[in-house]
C-alpha cells in the first residue's frame, strides 16, 4: 500500500466553458475520507500556479506522487511535470484522473469521478478496474439507421454470418451519401460506389431491412434486447411491388422530393430514387389524397399486381430480440434560414451545399444541369432542366458551423465537399466564375491537399475570408467579404450562392438516446465511451455507436468506425456474452476493484 | 521594413477596456459586415490583428477606430464573440491618448486617481473663487427684475452686473482659448504623426484643400453617421452635437447677449437657442443613460468608467443650468445663486477635462480623421495612378 | 462446342455515359456481330433492374456470355458476375468493357467517344467467346492473425482479435509496444494523459494469453494467400519462429520528417531548434528548458514542416495543428507568463472537441501568425547579442500583410508525418502497392478503407495515410471486424485465375519455374512437365507468356482471349 | 482528313488500368485514339500480342506497367522491360519506327501523367503515320 503521506490530491477547476456539474469539494472529502489522503489542494487556492510555487509545495511536504483531479486536468498537468523534475522526483508520477475522460460530467456521475480518482490513486487503469459482469449475448444484432454507416456495419456483421436487422426511417437505405453527387478528393459518383452496397445489403440472406420503421422501445438488459418497431404504414406491398411505375406515373398528388433536397417534385406514391433499395413504392401518407379526403386510388386501379396497393393500411408494431445494437442515425443539416443575413430562404438562388448536390446530380431534378431557381405556378421554388444557367456562383464556407452563435464545432467536411462543388460547376459550366470564402482550408484526409491544389490551379477563386453577408441588387445577388491575404473589400456579384452548411445532430437524437440509455455530449453528438481508447463504444453494455451520429466525418471515416463497431458486436457474438455498461456500475464497485487490484499487485511485487 | 511582434502591447492597453482580442480568428466577418470598410480601410479586423500582434507604430498611427461608428453589427454577428466594435470604441480611447502630447489623457483614461483628482480640484477652485466674492447681501428684492425675475449678474455682491458678466465673458474665453488651444495641438500632433510621418503618404497641397469640404460637412451633418444603421441615435448624436456647439456659442461668443439681467419672451432667439441646446443634450443624455443600464445595443454593453464620468458630469451641468434657469424665472435669489456656482463649478472641471483629454474630443478627432484619411487616400490614388503612367 | 449465344449490355450511367457515347447505336452496332443475341441499352446496368434484365435475358434467350459494357470492372465486374449466378450462368463467362473512365469521362467528342466505346465492346464480345467456366474455389481460414506494427493501431487490432478468443501474432520492430503514442505526454482535444491510454493496453497485450508478442523483429517474407499465410519471424540473435496465419494487419505507423532537409530552418545548427516529438519528450520529463538549462520565455511552434509543400509533402499530416494547440497549452501551464506563438497557414481544427481546444488555446494568450506555406518557412536566425532572446524569426505575416520578426527563445518544428522507411520492404512482403508517397494504397478510399487488393491482407492507422489516435484505433477495428467475420464463416472464396499447364504440350523445359516470383510452380520429373500449385499462384501471367509452347494457360486471361479481343478492338477500326 | 492513328495499349490491372481509371474519374482529358486492353501483369504481355496488334491494323502499341520495384507480383514489370527491348528491335528490324512500341510506368495515383502519355504517344504516331503492315500483309498473302 502507498504511504498516503506521499501522495497529493491537486483539485483542477474546469478550463473554459466547462460547466462544474461535479463539485471538487465532494472530490476533495472523499479523497480525505475515503482515500485517506491527507494533501488534498485545490488549484484555484494556489495564487499563481507555477513551477516554483508547486515545487515548494512538494519539497515541504515530501510529495512522490501527485493526482491532479478534474473534469481535463491534462490542462494543469504541464507544471506539475515541471515541478516534480525540478525537485529531483520522477515526472511520470504525475497521473491524472479525468472524470469526462470516461464520461463523469453530471453532478449524478460524482460517484464515477470519485471511482476515477482511486483508481488512479491505487494505480490501477480505471478499464481494468470495471467490475466484469456478463450476459449470454444473443447473436442477432440491430443496426439502427441505413445510412452508409449502417449499410457498411450491417454487411460487416452478416458477412461474418450473423443475423442484422437493419433499421431505417425512410422508404429506402442508402442515407445522405446517396443524395450526393460526387465524393471528394477522387470523385467517384458516389451513387457509382454506393448502390453496390446497397444492393448487396439487399440481396443479403442474413440481412432484414426494416424500412420506413423507427424504434419506438428498447427493453432488456446487453445481450438480450428487446426492441420495439413501428413499421410505418408503407401502403404498398413490399413483396409483390415489381417497381413498375405505373401508380405514381397516374398519380395525380405531387409534393416536394425529400432525396432531392426539396428541389424537385415527386408523387405522393414515389419511390426515393431509381437504385433505391428495397426497390419499391411507397405512399406518403401526408400528401396523398386518398389518405387525406377518403378519394381518389388511381394508384390501386392503374396497379397490375392485385392487391399489392392497400390504401388502408395502418401502422404495424413489431418486436425483435437483439444481443447487440449500432446506432449510425448520421445527421442532419444546418437550417441556413437561422442566419438571415445570408437571405436563405428569401433571395431565389441561395440554396444549401446539399440542395446544390442534388442539382448537380446527372440523376437530380435537372438531369445534372446548373440552372437558376425559378417559382412554380403554386410559388414553389424549383429547377428546370432547360432554365437559365448563372454565369458565376458563390460558396461560402462555414454556415453554422465554427460559430458561437450557432456551433462551435467545425463540421468537418464542409470544406473538402466546397471544394468538390467548385470544381463540379467549372466541370459542367467550363465559363462560369466561381468564387470560395473560406476561413481555414481544411483539407486534411489522404489525397485532399492534393486536391485542394488542384482545384485551386483549375480557376476558381479562393478567397480567404468569410462572406458577411449577402444581399440583391438588380436581380444579381451581392456577396460582401473581406479577402484577407490580398488586403482587399470584395463586393462580388454573382447568379447563384451556395452555402456550404454544417452537419448538426438529428432533432431526435437526444429521444433516442434516452430510449436506448446512452448519453449525448454538449453539441447533441452521441457520446463515445473514450475519445482515443474507444471512439465507438457507449457507456451501455451492448450498444455501439458509429458514423457522423458520434461527430461530423467524412465517408472513409465513417465506414472505418461503422466496421470497427461492428468488430465490437462480432467479438461479442464469438465470446458468446456482452458485457455490462459502464453506465449501469456503481462507482462503488468500480473503487473496491481497484483497491483489490491494487493489493494483487503488492503481493506480486 | 519588418516590424517586431510585442506581446505585452495588448496588456498595456487593457485599461483603454480593450478585452477579449485573443478569440478573433480573422474570419472577416465583421470587416464585411461593417457598411463604412473599404479596401484601404479594412476595420476592425485589421486593427485588432495589429493589436494581437503589438504593432504599437502602426496602431497609434491608424485612422480607422475614428471611421467606426459603432452600430455593432460587427460583435453582433461575430462567430467568436470577439466584440470588435467595443475593441474600435477602446482603441479610439486609447488614440486620444496617443495624440495628447501632455499625457495627460493617458492618465485620465488609465488612472481614477488623476482624473478624479483633477476634476475635484477645478470644482473646488470654482467654488473657492466665488467664496472670495461675498455672496448676497442686502435685499434680495432689489435683485428681481420687472419681470419678477432674478438679476443674475448683480448676485455677487460689490460687483456691478457688466463687471461680472466682463469677468465670466474673460473666464469663459480663457477657458475656451486654453481648451481650443490644447485641443488644436493635439490635432496638429495627429497630423503629425498620422499623416507627416507616414513615408509613404504624399499629399499634393491643393488636395489640402479640395478635401477640406469633407471636414466641414461632416463635422455639420455627421453623415456618415447615417450610413450606419440606427436613425435614433444619429439624430441624438446630431441634436447633441449641435445643442452642445451652440451653447458653447452662447456662453463664450454671445455671453453679453446671454447672461442678461432681464427676462426675454420665451420666443426670443437667445432663449429657444437655449432651449433647443438643452432638449439635445438631454435628448441624447436620457438616450445614452437608457441604452446604457439597460445594455440594450453593443455600443451600450461595456462601460469604461470614464463612458459614465462624462454623462455624469454632463448630467449634472445641464440639470444645474436647467435649474439656473427656473429658479431664476421664478424670483428664487439665493437658490439662483447657489445653483450657479454649482453650475459652473461642474461644467468647468467637465470642459477641461472632456473636450481636450477625454470623450468631446472625439467630436473634433472624428472630421479630422475623416479629412486626414481622404488625404491619405488621395495620395495612396495618385500614386497608383503615377505607378502605373510609369509602367505604362 | 455449344454455339454462342452473347448478350451485350451498354450502360448510360445516368448522362455519365449517354452525355458523349451515343449509348443505342453502340447497341445496334453489336446487333451486326455474329453470336451476339441481344444488344441493348439502359440506364442503370448495375441497379436492381438493370441486374433484372440480364437475368431475364439470359433465361428468356438462352444465352450463355454477357458483355456488360459500363464502368470500370474494378467497380462493378463482381456485380455483375453475381448477377449471372443468380441466372444459373457461370460467373466468368462474363466480360465488361469499360466506356465511362476510358471512355466517356476522358473525352470530349461524341463521335469518337462513341466510334471507341464500339470498338471496346467489340473487343468484349470477341472475348468472352473464349472464355470458359471456371470453378470457385473455397478455402478455409487459418484463425490465426499477424499484426506488424505494435502501436495503438496494431494493439488495438490485437486486443480486439484475441479478446474474440482467436490467436494473434504481434510483430514490433522496436524493442517495446506502444509506437508514437508511448512517447506522447498528452493527448489532444481533451488533453488526456497518452501514457495512462497506452500502458495498460501495452500490458495487456504482452500478457494476453492469445496474443504472442515478438518484439525486435521483423517479417521479410509472407508467403500464401488469403487464409493460408506463412511466414517466418527474424528476432534479434538469429532467433527464427515459423508462424502460419490466415490474416495480416499492417500497421507500420509514421516516422517524423527530418527538419534538417530546409536550410533556412537551422536545426540542429541552432541548439533550441527542435521538433514536436522532441519538445513531447521534453514534456514528458518535465525538462521543459532551453539548451543552457534556462526557463524559455518566448516559445514559437511553426506549422507545416514538411507538409503542404510540393517541395516536400504535397501532403497534409493531418494531426500536427490540434497537436501544436495542444503544446501552447501544456507550455502555458507551465509558463503563465511566457510569450507563446503559432505561426500556421491554416488551423486545421476539424475533429471532435478540436475547435473548441482552438478557441480555448486562443484564450491562453497566445499569438497566432500566419504563414504561407507554399512559400518560404520563416527563416530563424540566431538573435544579436543585444537582444533578450536567442532567436529570431522573419517572415510574411499573411493576416497584417507585413513582414514580421518574433523573438523566440525555443522553436518547435511541428514536423511532417511520413511513411516508414521501410515501408517499402513491408510493401513487398505482403504485397500491397503504394502511393507516390509511399503510404500504402487501400482497396477504395472510401468505401473500403482498410483492405488492400490482396486478399487477407489489411492496412490501418498511420501507415496507410496519417491519422490521429481515435482515427487508427477505428481502422484498427475495421481490419479486426473483417477478420473476424471471416474467421466466424470459416472460409473464403479465392481467385480461380491461375495459371495452368497442358501436359500434353510441355516440354519440360522449366522456363515457367525459373520466372515465377512465387515459386508457385514445381517440376514433376517423373511426367517431364512442370506443375502449377494453384494455391501458391497468383495468376500474374509472367510464366505464360515465357512459355515456348504455350502448355501454360493464364486462366481468364489466355492467348485466345487476349488474341480475339485485339482482333474484336480492331474490327470496329475499318468503319473509321 | 487529319491521320487518326488507333493504338493498342495494355494496361497491367493493379497500377496502370487503376491509374488509367483515376484519369476517368478525375474527369482529365486525352487524346480518343487508345484501346485498352487489361492484363493482370505486364509481364502477361506477350510478344504475339503486341505484333497480332499491328497485324491487325494498330498504328502504335503502348504497354504500361507499374513502377520498378512497384510490381504486385514482385517483379513481372522487369521481364515486360527485357522483352520490352528485344521487340524493340524486333520490329524495326521488320522495317518499323520502333517508337510505335511504346513502354511506360503508371501507378494508380497517375491519372495525370496516364493523359499525358497518351496526348504524347498519339502525337508520336501521328508523325510517324499510318503503320503499314496489317496492308503488307493483305497484299501480300
Amino acid at each position: 500500500m502507498l504511504s498516503n503521506d506521499n501522495t497529493a490530491i491537486f483539485l483542477c477547476p474546469p478550463v473554459n466553458g466547462d460547466s462544474q456539474q461535479i463539485d471538487l469539494k465532494d472530490i476533495e472529502g472523499f479523497a480525505k475520507d475515503k482515500l485517506k489522503v491527507s494533501h488534498v489542494w485545490d488549484c484555484a487556492s494556489i495564487p499563481v500556479l507555477n513551477a516554483d510555487q508547486v515545487s515548494k509545495k512538494i519539497q515541504s511536504f515530501n510529495i512522490t506522487k501527485i493526482i491532479l483531479a478534474g473534469q481535463k486536468p491534462g490542462f494543469y498537468k504541464t507544471v506539475f511535470t515541471r515541478a516534480m523534475k525540478l525537485v529531483g522526483e520522477d515526472p511520470a508520477n504525475v497521473m491524472l484522473a479525468g472524470f469526462s475522460e470516461y464520461g463523469a460530467v453530471h453532478q449524478s456521475q460524482t460517484d464515477l469521478a470519485k471511482a476515477i480518482v482511486a483508481c488512479a490513486y491505487f494505480d490501477v487503469p480505471f478499464e481494468q478496474a470495471i467490475p466484469k459482469q456478463a450476459h449470454p449475448a444473443r447473436p442477432e444484432t440491430l443496426v439502427i439507421g441505413g445510412g452508409i454507416a449502417g449499410i457498411q456495419a450491417a454487411l460487416e456483421i452478416a458477412n461474418g454470418n450473423q443475423k442484422v436487422y437493419l433499421l431505417e426511417r425512410t422508404g429506402t437505405i442508402g442515407g445522405h451519401m446517396a443524395m450526393f453527387d460526387k465524393t471528394f478528393p477522387t470523385l467517384d459518383c458516389a451513387a457509382c460506389i454506393l448502390t453496390p452496397k446497397m444492393v448487396e445489403v439487399g440481396q443479403h440472406p442474413l440481412i432484414e431491412m426494416l424500412t420506413y420503421s423507427e424504434l419506438t422501445e428498447v427493453t432488456g438488459i446487453p445481450g438480450d434486447y428487446r426492441v420495439k418497431i413501428n413499421k410505418r404504414a408503407r401502403r404498398v406491398n413490399l413483396s409483390t411491388c415489381i417497381g413498375c411505375g405505373t401508380c405514381a406515373e397516374k398519380c395525380p398528388q405531387k409534393a416536394l422530393s425529400e432525396f432531392d433536397a426539396e428541389t424537385g417534385m415527386r408523387k405522393a406514391i414515389y419511390i426515393p430514387f431509381p437504385q433505391a433499395v428495397p426497390n419499391k413504392y411507397l405512399i406518403d401518407a401526408e400528401n396523398c389524397t386518398y389518405v387525406k379526403n377518403g378519394k381518389c386510388g388511381v394508384c390501386v386501379k392503374v396497379c397490375p399486381v392485385e392487391g399489392c396497393i392497400d390504401l388502408d393500411e395502418k401502422d404495424q408494431e413489431i418486436e425483435i430480440n437483439v444481443g447487440n445494437i449500432v446506432v449510425t442515425t448520421g445527421f442532419q443539416t444546418f437550417d441556413a434560414r437561422k442566419i438571415e443575413r445570408y437571405g436563405y430562404g428569401k433571395f431565389d438562388n441561395v440554396v444549401t451545399s446539399l440542395e446544390f448536390e442534388r442539382l448537380v446530380n446527372a440523376a437530380g431534378p435537372t438531369g445534372g444541369n446548373i440552372t437558376l431557381q425559378q417559382k412554380d405556378k403554386k410559388g414553389n421554388r424549383v429547377f428546370l432542366e432547360n432554365g437559365e444557367v448563372p454565369k458565376s456562383v458563390g460558396i461560402i464556407h462555414c454556415i453554422g458551423s465554427r460559430d458561437e452563435n450557432h456551433h462551435k464545432y467545425c463540421s468537418k467536411v464542409c470544406c473538402m465537399y466546397s471544394l468538390k462543388l467548385a470544381h463540379l460547376v467549372k466541370e459542367k459550366l467550363p465559363k462560369a466564375e466561381v468564387y470560395e470564402y473560406y476561413i481555414d482550408m481544411r483539407a486534411f484526409g489522404k489525397g485532399y491537399e492534393e486536391f485542394y491544389n488542384r482545384i485551386a490551379d483549375e480557376g476558381i477563386h479562393i478567397v480567404r475570408g468569410r462572406t458577411a453577408k449577402v444581399s440583391q441588387e438588380n436581380g444579381q445577388l451581392m456577396l460582401r467579404s473581406e479577402n484577407i491575404e490580398t488586403l482587399e473589400l470584395l463586393e462580388q456579384k454573382v447568379d447563384m450562392v451556395v452555402l456550404a452548411v454544417g452537419l448538426e445532430p438529428r432533432e431526435d437524437a437526444k429521444i433516442l438516446a434516452t430510449k436506448l440509455g446512452i448519453s449525448t455530449d454538449p453539441d447533441g453528438w452521441f457520446k463515445e465511451f473514450n475519445y482515443a481508447g474507444d471512439p465507438v463504444g457507449t457507456f451501455t453494455g451492448g450498444i455501439t455507436i458509429a458514423g457522423v451520429c458520434q461527430g461530423p466525418k467524412d465517408i472513409p471515416d465513417t465506414v472505418a468506425q461503422a466496421s470497427a463497431a461492428a468488430s465490437s458486436v462480432l467479438q461479442n457474438i464469438m465470446k458468446g456474452h456482452v458485457q455490462m455498461g459502464l453506465g449501469k456500475i456503481k462507482g462503488d464497485d468500480i473503487e473496491f476493484e481497484a483497491e483489490k487490484l491494487s493489493m494483487k499487485k503488492e503481493v506480486q511485487l | 521594413m519588418s516590424y517586431r511582434v510585442d506581446f505585452t502591447l495588448k496588456h498595456d492597453l487593457k485599461k483603454f477596456g480593450i478585452h477579449d482580442w485573443n478569440e478573433c480568428f480573422h474570419c472577416g466577418n465583421c470587416t464585411a459586415i461593417c457598411p463604412m470598410t473599404k479596401t484601404g480601410s479594412l476595420f476592425p479586423r485589421k486593427d485588432i490583428r495589429l493589436l494581437q500582434m503589438g504593432l504599437k507604430d502602426k496602431l497609434a498611427t491608424n485612422l480607422d477606430p475614428w471611421l467606426c461608428y459603432y452600430c455593432g453589427e460587427c460583435t453582433e454577428t461575430c462567430p467568436r464573440d470577439a466584440n470588435p466594435g467595443e475593441l474600435m470604441m477602446s482603441l479610439r480611447r486609447y488614440l486620444t491618448s496617443v495624440y495628447d502630447w501632455t499625457g495627460l489623457s493617458k492618465k485620465f483614461y488609465t488612472s481614477h486617481f488623476w482624473e478624479f483628482g483633477f476634476i475635484f480640484f477645478f470644482f473646488c477652485a470654482v467654488i473657492a473663487s466665488f467664496l472670495i466674492w461675498l455672496p448676497l447681501s442686502g435685499n434680495t428684492a432689489e435683485l428681481i427684475n420687472d419681470q419678477g425675475g432674478v438679476m443674475i449678474n448683480n448676485l455677487v455682491a460689490g460687483i456691478s452686473g457688466a463687471s461680472f458678466v466682463n469677468i465670466i465673458e474673460i473666464g469663459d474665453w480663457t477657458m475656451a482659448i486654453l481648451v481650443a488651444g490644447l485641443l488644436i495641438s493635439n490635432i496638429l500632433h495627429m497630423f503629425y504623426r498620422v499623416v507627416i510621418r507616414d513615408k509613404e503618404v504624399k499629399v499634393p497641397v491643393y488636395a489640402y484643400i479640395t478635401e477640406f469640404w469633407s471636414l466641414i460637412w461632416q463635422f455639420m451633418t455627421q453623415s456618415k453617421f447615417s450610413k450606419c444603421e440606427g436613425k435614433t441615435y444619429w439624430v441624438g448624436h446630431l441634436l447633441l452635437m449641435t445643442g452642445y456647439s451652440i451653447m458653447f456659442a452662447v456662453i463664450v461668443v454671445l455671453l453679453p447677449e446671454f447672461q442678461i439681467e432681464e427676462v426675454r419672451p420665451w420666443y426670443n432667439w437667445q432663449r429657444l437657442m437655449g432651449y433647443y441646446a438643452t432638449f439635445g443634450i438631454l435628448f441624447f443624455l436620457v438616450y445614452v443613460t437608457i441604452s446604457r443600464i439597460r445594455k440594450s445595443d453593443w455600443k451600450s454593453k461595456f462601460s469604461h468608467p470614464t463612458d459614465w464620468l462624462f454623462i455624469v458630469m454632463l448630467g449634472l451641468t445641464t440639470i444645474t443650468g436647467i435649474l439656473v434657469h427656473i429658479f431664476r424665472i421664478g424670483g428664487m435669489v439665493s437658490a439662483t445663486y447657489y445653483m450657479y456656482v454649482i453650475h459652473l463649478a461642474v461644467l468647468v472641471p467637465m470642459i477641461l477635462v472632456e473636450v481636450p483629454f477625454s470623450k468631446w474630443s472625439h467630436l473634433a478627432y472624428r472630421p479630422f480623421a475623416i479629412y486626414f484619411d481622404r488625404l491619405k487616400e488621395y495620395s495612396r490614388k495618385s500614386q497608383n495612378e503615377n505607378k502605373l503612367v510609369r509602367a505604362a | 462446342m455449344e454455339e454462342i449465344r452473347i448478350g451485350v449490355y451498354v450502360c448510360w450511367c445516368g448522362t455519365n455515359i449517354a452525355k458523349m457515347v451515343d449509348v443505342e447505336a453502340v447497341a445496334k452496332a453489336m446487333r451486326e456481330i455474329p453470336g451476339v443475341i441481344v444488344a441493348k441499352d439502359y440506364k442503370y446496368m448495375c441497379s436492381d433492374p438493370g441486374q433484372e434484365l440480364i437475368i431475364q435475358d439470359i433465361k428468356e434467350h438462352n444465352l450463355n456470355r454477357v458483355v456488360v459494357s459500363a464502368c470500370s470492372p474494378r467497380i462493378h465486374e463482381l456485380t455483375f458476375r453475381k448477377a449471372l449466378e443468380n441466372a444459373g450462368l457461370n460467373p466468368y463467362m462474363f466480360e465488361m468493357a469499360n466506356i465511362r473512365e476510358h471512355d466517356s469521362w476522358v473525352h470530349t467528342d461524341r463521335a469518337e467517344a462513341t466510334q471507341k466505346a464500339k470498338a471496346l465492346v467489340a473487343g468484349a464480345i470477341n472475348r468472352v467467346r473464349w472464355h470458359e467456366s471456371l470453378d470457385k474455389r473455397s478455402v478455409e481460414i487459418n484463425p490465426a492473425t499477424l499484426i506488424i506494427g505494435g502501436g495503438i493501431a496494431g494493439i488495438s487490432a490485437a486486443l480486439e482479435i484475441a479478446d474474440a478468443g482467436k490467436q494473434v501474432y504481434l510483430v514490433e520492430k522496436q524493442s517495446q509496444l506502444g509506437g508514437t503514442v508511448a512517447k506522447l505526454d498528452l493527448l489532444f482535444p481533451h488533453l488526456d494523459s497518452a501514457q495512462q491510454l497506452i500502458q495498460p493496453k501495452i500490458n495487456r497485450a504482452m500478457n494476453h494469453l492469445s496474443i504472442q508478442c515478438f518484439l525486435n523483429a521483423e517479417i521479410r517474407e509472407v508467403f500464401g494467400y488469403i487464409g493460408n499465410f506463412e511466414a517466418k519471424v527474424y528476432q534479434k540473435d538469429d532467433l527464427e519462429t515459423e508462424i502460419q496465419f490466415g490474416n495480416v494487419i499492417v500497421a507500420t505507423g509514421l516516422k517524423p520528417f527530418d527538419p534538417s532537409k530546409i536550410d533556412q530552418l537551422n536545426y540542429k545548427r541552432l541548439p533550441n531548434v527542435i521538433t514536436s516529438l522532441e519538445l513531447e519528450e521534453k514534456l514528458l520529463s518535465g525538462n521543459l528548458v532551453m539548451d543552457n538549462g534556462k526557463d524559455p520565455k518566448h516559445i514559437a511552434l511553426i506549422h507545416c514542416i514538411g507538409s503542404r509543400n510540393k517541395n516536400h509533402h504535397e501532403y497534409c499530416s493531418r494531426t500536427c495543428c490540434n497537436t501544436a494547440l495542444k503544446y501552447s497549452n501544456q507550455i502555458r501551464s507551465a509558463f503563465p507568463d511566457a510569450a507563446i506563438y503559432e505561426i500556421y497557414s491554416d488551423i486545421r481544427s476539424f475533429g471532435k472537441g478540436c475547435e473548441e481546444l482552438y478557441t480555448h488555446t486562443a484564450r491562453q494568450d497566445v499569438m497566432f501568425l500566419m504563414y504561407d506555406q507554399k512559400g518560404e518557412v520563416p527563416k530563424i536566425t540566431e538573435a544579436r547579442h543585444s537582444e533578450k532572446v536567442n532567436m529570431m524569426l522573419e517572415f510574411r505575416e499573411q493576416l497584417s500583410g507585413e513582414h514580421v520578426e518574433v523573438p523566440a527563445d525555443l522553436v518547435v518544428l511541428m514536423v511532417a508525418m511520413e511513411a516508414h522507411e521501410n515501408a517499402k520492404e513491408i510493401a513487398h512482403a505482403v504485397g500491397v502497392s503504394m502511393c507516390g508517397n509511399s503510404f500504402y494504397i487501400e482497396k477504395h478510399p472510401k468505401l473500403d478503407p482498410v483492405a488492400t487488393t490482396t486478399g487477407g491482407v489489411y492496412v490501418v492507422g498511420s501507415c496507410q495515410s496519417p491519422k490521429d489516435i481515435p482515427d487508427s484505433v477505428s481502422q484498427a477495428r475495421a481490419a479486426a471486424a473483417r477478420i473476424m467475420a471471416d474467421i466466424n464463416f470459416g472460409s473464403v472464396e479465392v481467385e480461380v485465375t491461375t495459371a495452368v499447364v497442358n501436359e500434353d504440350i510441355c516440354c519440360g523445359c522449366q522456363t515457367c519455374i525459373s520466372v515465377c516470383p512465387y515459386t508457385a510452380i514445381h517440376f514433376d520429373a517423373e511426367k517431364n512437365v512442370s506443375v502449377v500449385n494453384e494455391i501458391l499462384c497468383k495468376g500474374c501471367g509472367t510464366c505464360g507468356s515465357a512459355c515456348p509452347t504455350g502448355a501454360i494457360r493464364s486462366r481468364h486471361f489466355t492467348d485466345k482471349q487476349i488474341l480475339s479481343q485485339i482482333e474484336g478492338l480492331m474490327s470496329m477500326q475499318l468503319q473509321h | 482528313m487529319e491521320f487518326e492513328p488507333t493504338i493498342v495499349a495494355f494496361l497491367c490491372n493493379w497500377c496502370s488500368y487503376t491509374g488509367a481509371d483515376l484519369a476517368g474519374t478525375s474527369r482529365m482529358k486525352y487524346a480518343s485514339n487508345i484501346r485498352v486492353i487489361r492484363v493482370m501483369c505486364s509481364g502477361r504481355v506477350e510478344p504475339t500480342f503486341v505484333l497480332k496488334a499491328f497485324r491487325e491494323g494498330a498504328d502504335g502499341v503502348l504497354i504500361c506497367g507499374c513502377h520498378p520495384g512497384d510490381c504486385h507480383y514482385h517483379e513481372g514489370n522487369y521481364k515486360c522491360l527485357r522483352r520490352y527491348h528485344l521487340l524493340q528491335n524486333y520490329i524495326e528490324q521488320m522495317g518499323m519506327d520502333k517508337r510505335r512500341l511504346h513502354l511506360d510506368w503508371i501507378s494508380a495515383s497517375e491519372g495525370k501523367q496516364f493523359a499525358e502519355l497518351v496526348d504524347k504517344m498519339t502525337q508520336t504516331i501521328k508523325e510517324l503515320g499510318p503503320c503499314q503492315v496489317k496492308h503488307s500483309v493483305e497484299t501480300l498473302t
